[in-house]
């Protein structure tokens, strides 16, 4: 047993909110232990938020700091909407572990290390010349040091496994250990340990040792002396039923209810890229929902099915990430030209080129709002947590078939992974649109409703064959047209049925705060979590100082620019280099100025207080 | 009385009231009347018919078809046309390409359209240019091939469509010439027929960039000697029964043999075999004056259609399941919030 | 011969400008024949400007009202920057031709048509029910009608063509006529025609007899009367020798100026579109400059293949049209990553998706400027005439190779095939600024001069292997890093290094008028001709009104925000929803108006001269 | 005194400082093993070496590699390739791809890559699998493979490179497994002696997501009778000698004959012959169980490479020219203005 333990009891302590990070080499289950965690932490009531944080490469090298995986999660009994800017706690199962997140600890925080790691090789590998526990390296910390690994051996010999097998279990010890410390209930997760190794009785045994086994030894006061154990009570919310979901989950989940209030069947056509590939692989286990997914040969391919669908009658939507969705450009701006319905997800990442797949960025708004050749208005919407991602699938959909329009729908890396809490909503809270496919008598496929949608005639109806295509057509036969006055009048319905999208989207609210306050902080997508932390806090301390988050980033909201001239100070934090604060200066003139992050990690609260504080001062 | 028995179409019923925008003396309007004619003599439903293309002269096709259709992008059609059969498979699909639209920009979706085997019916029209763009070269023209962008001759060496399409996977390969309106409409009812992906090469003259590039066997004069409609189970014969074609079978070359007294059999000419790939390989390769340029129906070998898989996936998944939105969004470990408690702001 | 002649002396009268639309059927030859008599007016020392109208079609079917041609020219003894806002004179070759471009001719204007062509066949296919020579359609014009083709018919007769073939005369016929109108030299025509047609002297000997029958109908007073004639005298310009030059010709000379001025190979990968094909065709003849053309598979190999060009040693450039660029996205955002000189041309076009192909609109600036994932800032710069097209291509290479950018060029369809006169410029007064290829000592790829530009290290170069890649790399080694300090530091350098090309670009000026004036016309691109022509003719009637042209888009000259925000009034007309407007209102928050126009034509000068009025009354 | 002739270097000579990111076990390091230890053997520069790749696990290669190197973008390698090698020919260009950034999204440049028989080496890591996005099935996965994309199993067809590729106009093709690094060095040296574009199919184990797909032939065990190691000239025996490829010539199909004592003449075996574009064909299609599966060089049949064409052109047509800026900047008519005259503004 390491060095350095401070004296502390180990009566449980009562917090209102607790961050913990686990981290490991990619191979130590790191993302498994720390789902298990978040559905503990879900089950006691607690609000939560997550953030998984995982290497570029599949398998990375053991040992190496590049092949480290980490999961931090953020827990309380106040609303949560943040990962925590500093975890308060840090597991590390490895030097490299240690290495790359002990910048991230809050002073004073507690690491507990597997020392059992610790040797030589790894030490080198993480570029450690000394052993930092030993060295007083870690002095402004708490350190638990102890070796989980022979720990766990121990806890599974019973069951004969190999060396290698047997450490798999660390996972699961060390989780055991961190229950203790919050006074969880482990039942939960034994029975997910059975279902999961149903086929294989002994490793779902060997790992309910380890569990248990870390459990017992948080609570042999004698050996844990230095771990605290804190209490988090549960959080205030909505009676109702619960789950954890992901973005990623909540998004196809939307994409499925959205087809169906629209009463469409889905095709989903989407190449393979990180981190949009979950939607394909969600998707293509629903075929029972009406369904059908295609991976096609590129983005090129897979967006243009998707068109062929949505001709064909069907809801198309195509999905990827910013490299892929710049492929996709021209054949957004045949989606325009033809209006057919098509929903484009872009879960961005860290850019330009291929950048930083693996972390998360809201750096394509410029590319959905701007990035086609012509004049090409299309909607765009962003989600803001995972939760919200439901809702903005559903919204897309309505609105690509209520105007036949391609809309695009921004979420990122962050809310793709991240997990939070989510009350179940009930499906029929939720109005359902029908589409409707034009059958009736002959008519030209430019005739359009009072939106100045098109009729979708569907191939297969008698009587009304016609032909699309992504030349100019005439605004009333519909037949190919160059003629100067038809291409204005074309360009001006465009134009106009995009904007008309205003008419049937609620008006912009305030998240906090309202017109008096002196300072608006202005957010879109993933940035809603350390935004409303932020101004939240500034507003306890004082501070006169409102948020506004925009879901509908084109057209935007009819009340919002009239809401924003109240405000002599405008304050958009953004992780780009000023993408929205670009939109609002041309709509509306206004003196909005940008906050940019453009380092592949979320905000931090404080770093968004920190800019409201300067912008009051 | 009221006569309410569907009349048969006629050719001309499945032409639009649209002008034909190609330059007179086109190839593109002799493939129009060929497949025009042919859809009246299938008997084609004009309202499950529809004709996708990309973008070029020949893509302007479907404008003139009165069925449905769709001019999309450059090289996109079999992309486009993916998703149409997938979202509906009772629709008959035919998708109208060019040499640059097919073979250039678009054919990595060739391939994978027809190593995927969707049932469809690809035209593709090569008159070896880029006709649309004012006559610059394409992957189908030959070497030194001069151009507006390549005024001194093309060097690079060409893409032979048929051997493309056999290399990317396709199971119905057939080839004719704009001009022959007798053998097109057979052809393009076999490709019709071939359930899965058909791909037909139609050589077709672009008056204005590119004039008789095909002469050597487009050439009504010398097309007995030039050109071999193949069918299937019969001898490759040509020249009025004179000549055929025998396989050296050691270096497995195809070679052009005379035929006496049409005793063919002891000419060593083998049979048309549609299964054969190897055989089809082999035809396919075959040049002017060396040879006769290969016709018709040249390999067939049908197997499974993708759309017909992807749906069969789709029940055989769903089976069983119950289709319950509601459920779905609860799945997974979910608990019970029972107080009404407020969120802070 | 036609009725409705009036009265009217055959004198020469003095003009200061003229507008000629030469209309035609595509197979009369009106774009040959208007430039022919393009270079007569130039050689006539006329200033000039050209707005070539061809079809979408190749060949459309004979006769049609869609297979029309039209030629327009505008010249005169004053400065000609637009080619008219309407023809003073219109040459009708048949019905359809007299049809499609009748309502653009001056009221009063003159029609020539050609009664040989007025055919119920033709009159059928032009969609007159009655003979428009014959009615009182055109009483608000004068009309010259008479039977051109049988006068050619009659001129080449000698020659024995078939009647095909010799009516394949009546376009110099026509030019014969209206260089009598003119009082030009016919000896130029003439020494073109034999050059043209060497190979065959019986038809070079038919066109010429042609052009001089047509040119002895005009001096045949009895017979021509009716037809006026002109003189417009020479335009005031500076000394120097003069050629005629369209935007396309200009533009590949200016590549091949550009390259050789940075000391560079060129090489060029394109893929053929409309109307950025001339580039390929122009520059595939000029392999002796060190040039090397590339026709691609499709526009992404293109632009890929020029990527590989600049990486290893050459100067890369593509070009495309709109489509064409949407394509070419992902690959800009690679060039930008790696930092890589390369210049994109855009020969912008009607849009969205195909659009209109053959019709000229500035809507891709928002995709120039925004239309990659990531924040992947770029350079972007227009040409605003033919003649500027010289001069951008020079200063896009410099950009590309002094920063290791990718560099975006805009021209449009308009500037492309429009010719004007130049004054061809000594080679020797552009500055050379010789590009260098590191070969030193052991260096990071990422090492970095003054102006941020990293070093080019060509392969092939002993002792300095390395791995450059899309990925994002570290700041000091340039290796694999996505530590979140790396990418931002990165981000920053990126574009701090664009911001940094304002350093080494002139400061904006005014084009007409100055800060005291109360209203600034703001434009970018093509739309020069017509802003210039206005906002002249605005101050000659007293208005205070001045004109800003904006080369450089992105990054801005350093004091165009603080010139613009001396002005209450800014108009910006552009063809297109409003996308320049876009800019200058989110980058200096001054109230830009916008005057948009989407129609595939350019402004007219009327058409901001009443969007001047407006705005200053 | 001081030595200045050049050391040979050593595979280890072209290892990078960069730690190896794949992950344990992968083929992958196989390959990089193979490759390194052939640019040693074969003598090859490290400054006139470009390694140049897509996006995939297999396209982290470069980084790899002491050479210069181009990690790119998905699918795009062949098209940076060209400008690379069209801009200086005297490089020499390894493009590292694979089954998805090859095939998938790059199918079509690849194609053309082939076509215009740029020279050079092409390494196609074929794991039938995506593994780099945590396996997707790729085009050259098997029907029915269960992925996280297709938890239902695949139901397309496959791609088959070679056939693709020789389809496209390869006039080289090759193949060989990650672990073969007996065999790997000569076939790669052969690679990189022809002139022109060689495709090269490396059979590669993706130990994560498609652990041990190519176990029907790749089992040491085994091998001898599930592999045939092609030599041109050499008759096509396998099973220790004890068996050989034969063709029956009716059919044109191949088959597995027993030799007996050696005597694989009377036995119908075929000597493999490079040349023989129709065999390659046949070979590559061979599948375990009832054929082995052909490995080393499949096909050879040079011919003038694209760049070295384009080069060729370039000087020929510049030959004789004047290359005055000046001069070309005041081409056709041109009229001299004497008197300074202002415009007005
Ligand atoms: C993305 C894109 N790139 C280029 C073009 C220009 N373009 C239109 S058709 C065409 C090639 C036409 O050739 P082909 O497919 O052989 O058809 P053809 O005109 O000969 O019938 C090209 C390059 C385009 N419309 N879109
Ligand atoms: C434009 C674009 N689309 C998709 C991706 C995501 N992506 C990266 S590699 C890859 C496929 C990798 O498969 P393969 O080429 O077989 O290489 P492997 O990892 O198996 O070696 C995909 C889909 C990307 N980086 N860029
Ligand atoms: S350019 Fe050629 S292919 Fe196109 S319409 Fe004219 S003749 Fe036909
Ligand atoms: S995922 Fe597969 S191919 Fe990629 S590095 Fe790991 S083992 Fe190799
Ligand atoms: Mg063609
Ligand atoms: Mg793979």
């Amino acid at each position: 047993m390491a060095t350095k333990l401070k004296d502390q009891t180990a009566a449980a302590s009562e917090r209102e909110a607790v961050t913990v990070r686990f981290a490991g080499d990619s191979g130590d289950g790191m993302q498994l232990t720390g789902g298990q965690f978040t559905q503990s932490t879900a089950l006691a009531g607690s609000d939560l938020a997550t953030f998984p944080d995982f290497p570029a490469e599949i398998r990375a090298p053991q040992g190496t700091t590049f092949g480290v995986s980490a999961f931090q999660i953020n827990f309380g009994s106040e609303a949560i909407e943040t990962a925590g800017d500093a975890p308060d706690i840090l597991i590390a199962m490895n030097p490299a572990a240690l290495k790359t997140n002990l910048s991230a600890l809050k002073p004073g925080g507690l690491i507990i290390a597997d020392t059992g790691e610790f040797g030589p090789r790894n030490l080198k590998k993480a570029g450690y010349e000394e052993n930092p526990l030993e060295t007083d390296e870690l002095k402004d910390y708490q350190l638990v040091a102890f070796d989980i690994s022979a720990q766990t051996l121990e806890s599974v010999k019973e069951f004969g496994l190999g060396n290698k097998e047997a450490l798999r279990s660390k996972n699961m010890w060390t989780l055991g250990l961190v229950l203790w410390m919050f006074d969880r209930d482990r039942q939960p997760i034994r029975d997910w340990l059975h279902s999961k190794f149903a086929k294989n009785l002994d490793i779902a045994l060997a790992n309910e040792a380890a569990l248990n086994a870390g459990h017992a030894y948080g609570e042999t006061a004698e050996i844990a002396q230095g771990l605290g154990r804190y209490h988090v009570g549960a959080a205030e919310v909505e009676p109702g039923l619960y789950r954890t979901v992901t973005g990623g989950e909540a998004l196809s989940l939307g994409l499925v209810a959205g087809a169906s209030l629209v009463d469409l069947p889905l095709f989903f056509g989407s190449y393979p890229i990180t981190p949009a590939s979950p939607l394909l692989h969600t998707l293509s286990r629903l075929k029972e929902f009406g369904v059908t997914t295609f991976q096609a040969e590129d983005e090129i391919a897979a967006i243009c099915a998707s068109i062929g669908a949505s001709y064909a009658g069907q809801l198309g939507v195509t999905s990827s990430s910013g490299p892929g969705i710049a492929l996709k450009g021209e054949a957004m701006g045949l989606a325009v030209m033809t209006e057919l319905p098509l929903v484009i997800v872009n879960s961005q990442r860290g850019g330009p080129s291929t950048g930083l797949p693996t972390k998360t960025e809201q750096s394509d708004l410029y590319q959905a709002l701007y990035g086609r050749n012509g004049d090409a208005p299309m909607p765009v919407i962003a989600a803001r947590s995972p939760v919200d991602a439901f809702d903005c699938a559903i919204e897309a959909c309505r609105i690509a078939v209520e105007y036949m329009t391609p809309v695009m729908l921004l979420t990122d890396g962050y809310i793709g992974n991240a997990a939070e809490p989510w009350r179940v909503p009930a499906i029929e809270s939720y109005e359902r649109r029908p589409a409707t496919h034009y059958a009736g008598e002959a008519v030209s496929p430019y005739k359009r409703d009072e939106k100045l949608a098109r009729v979708w005639i569907k191939p297969g109806t008698p009587g009304l064959m016609h032909r699309i295509g992504g030349i100019e057509k005439n605004a009333d036969t519909g037949n190919i047209d160059y003629a100067p006055a038809n291409h204005q009048k074309m360009t001006d319905i465009r134009q106009a049925k995009i904007n008309g999208v205003a008419d049937t989207i609620p008006d912009q609210g305030f998240e906090l705060g309202g017109p008096d306050d002196d300072l608006v902080v202005v957010g879109w997508g993933s940035t809603y979590g350390p935004i409303h932390q932020a101004v939240k806090r500034a507003r306890r301390g004082g501070a006169k100082v409102a948020q506004v988050h925009i879901r509908h980033l084109w057209p935007m909201p009819k009340n919002l620019g009239p809401l924003l001239k109240d405000f002599d100070r405008i304050l958009v934090p953004e992780m780009n280099t000023g993408q929205l604060k670009t939109v609002l200066r041309d709509q509306f003139l206004v003196d909005a100025k940008p906050l940019n992050k453009v380092s592949g990690q979320p905000f931090k609260i404080a770093e968004i207080g920190n800019a409201i504080e300067e912008a009051l001062s | 009385m009221n006569d309410m028995t569907p009349t048969k179409l006629k050719a001309a019923d499945f032409a639009t009231d649209q002008e034909v925008r190609w330059c007179p003396g086109c190839g593109d309007y002799a493939i129009l009347k060929g497949v025009q004619r042919t859809m009246a003599e299938m008997g084609a439903t004009p309202e499950n018919t529809v004709f996708i293309s990309g973008i070029g002269c020949s893509s302007r096709f479907p404008y003139y078809m009165e069925t449905y259709g769709f001019h999309t992008i450059h090289g996109r059609a079999p992309a486009i046309a993916t998703g149409v059969k997938l979202a509906n498979p009772d629709l008959d699909v035919w998708i109208v390409t060019g040499d640059g639209d097919g073979l250039s920009i678009g054919g990595n979706h060739m391939m994978h359209l027809l190593r995927r085997n969707l049932d469809c019916q690809v035209l593709l029209f090569n008159n070896e240019i880029y006709g649309l763009t004012k006559g610059q070269y394409s992957p189908t023209s030959r070497v030194g091939t001069r151009s507006p962008s390549t005024p001194y001759g093309s060097v690079d060496a060409p893409a032979e469509p048929c051997a493309f399409a056999l290399g990317s996977g396709a199971r119905f390969l057939a080839r004719c010439i704009d001009t022959a309106q007798k053998q097109m409409p057979d052809i393009l009812k076999r490709a019709h027929a071939h359930k899965g992906a058909s791909f037909v090469e139609l050589y077709q003259n672009c008056i204005v960039y590119n004039d008789d590039v095909f002469g050597a066997f487009t050439d009504k004069k010398e097309s007995a000697h030039t050109q071999i409609w193949l069918q299937h189970g019969e001898p490759m014969l040509f020249a009025n029964g004179e000549k055929g074609i025998a396989l050296d079978t050691e270096t497995l070359a195809l070679k052009v043999v005379d035929v006496k007294d049409g005793d063919w059999q002891a000419a060593g000419v083998r049979v048309h075999d549609e299964r054969n790939k190897v055989m089809a390989g082999l035809l396919i390769a075959m040049r002017v004056p060396d040879f006769p340029v290969a016709l018709g129906v040249i390999y067939e070998n049908p197997a499974p259609s993708f759309e017909q898989d992807v749906r069969t996936q789709n029940v055989e998944a769903s089976k069983g399941k119950v289709v319950d939105l509601e459920a779905l969004i609860k799945k997974g470990q979910t608990w019970e919030v029972n107080q009404k408690k407020l969120r802070e702001v």
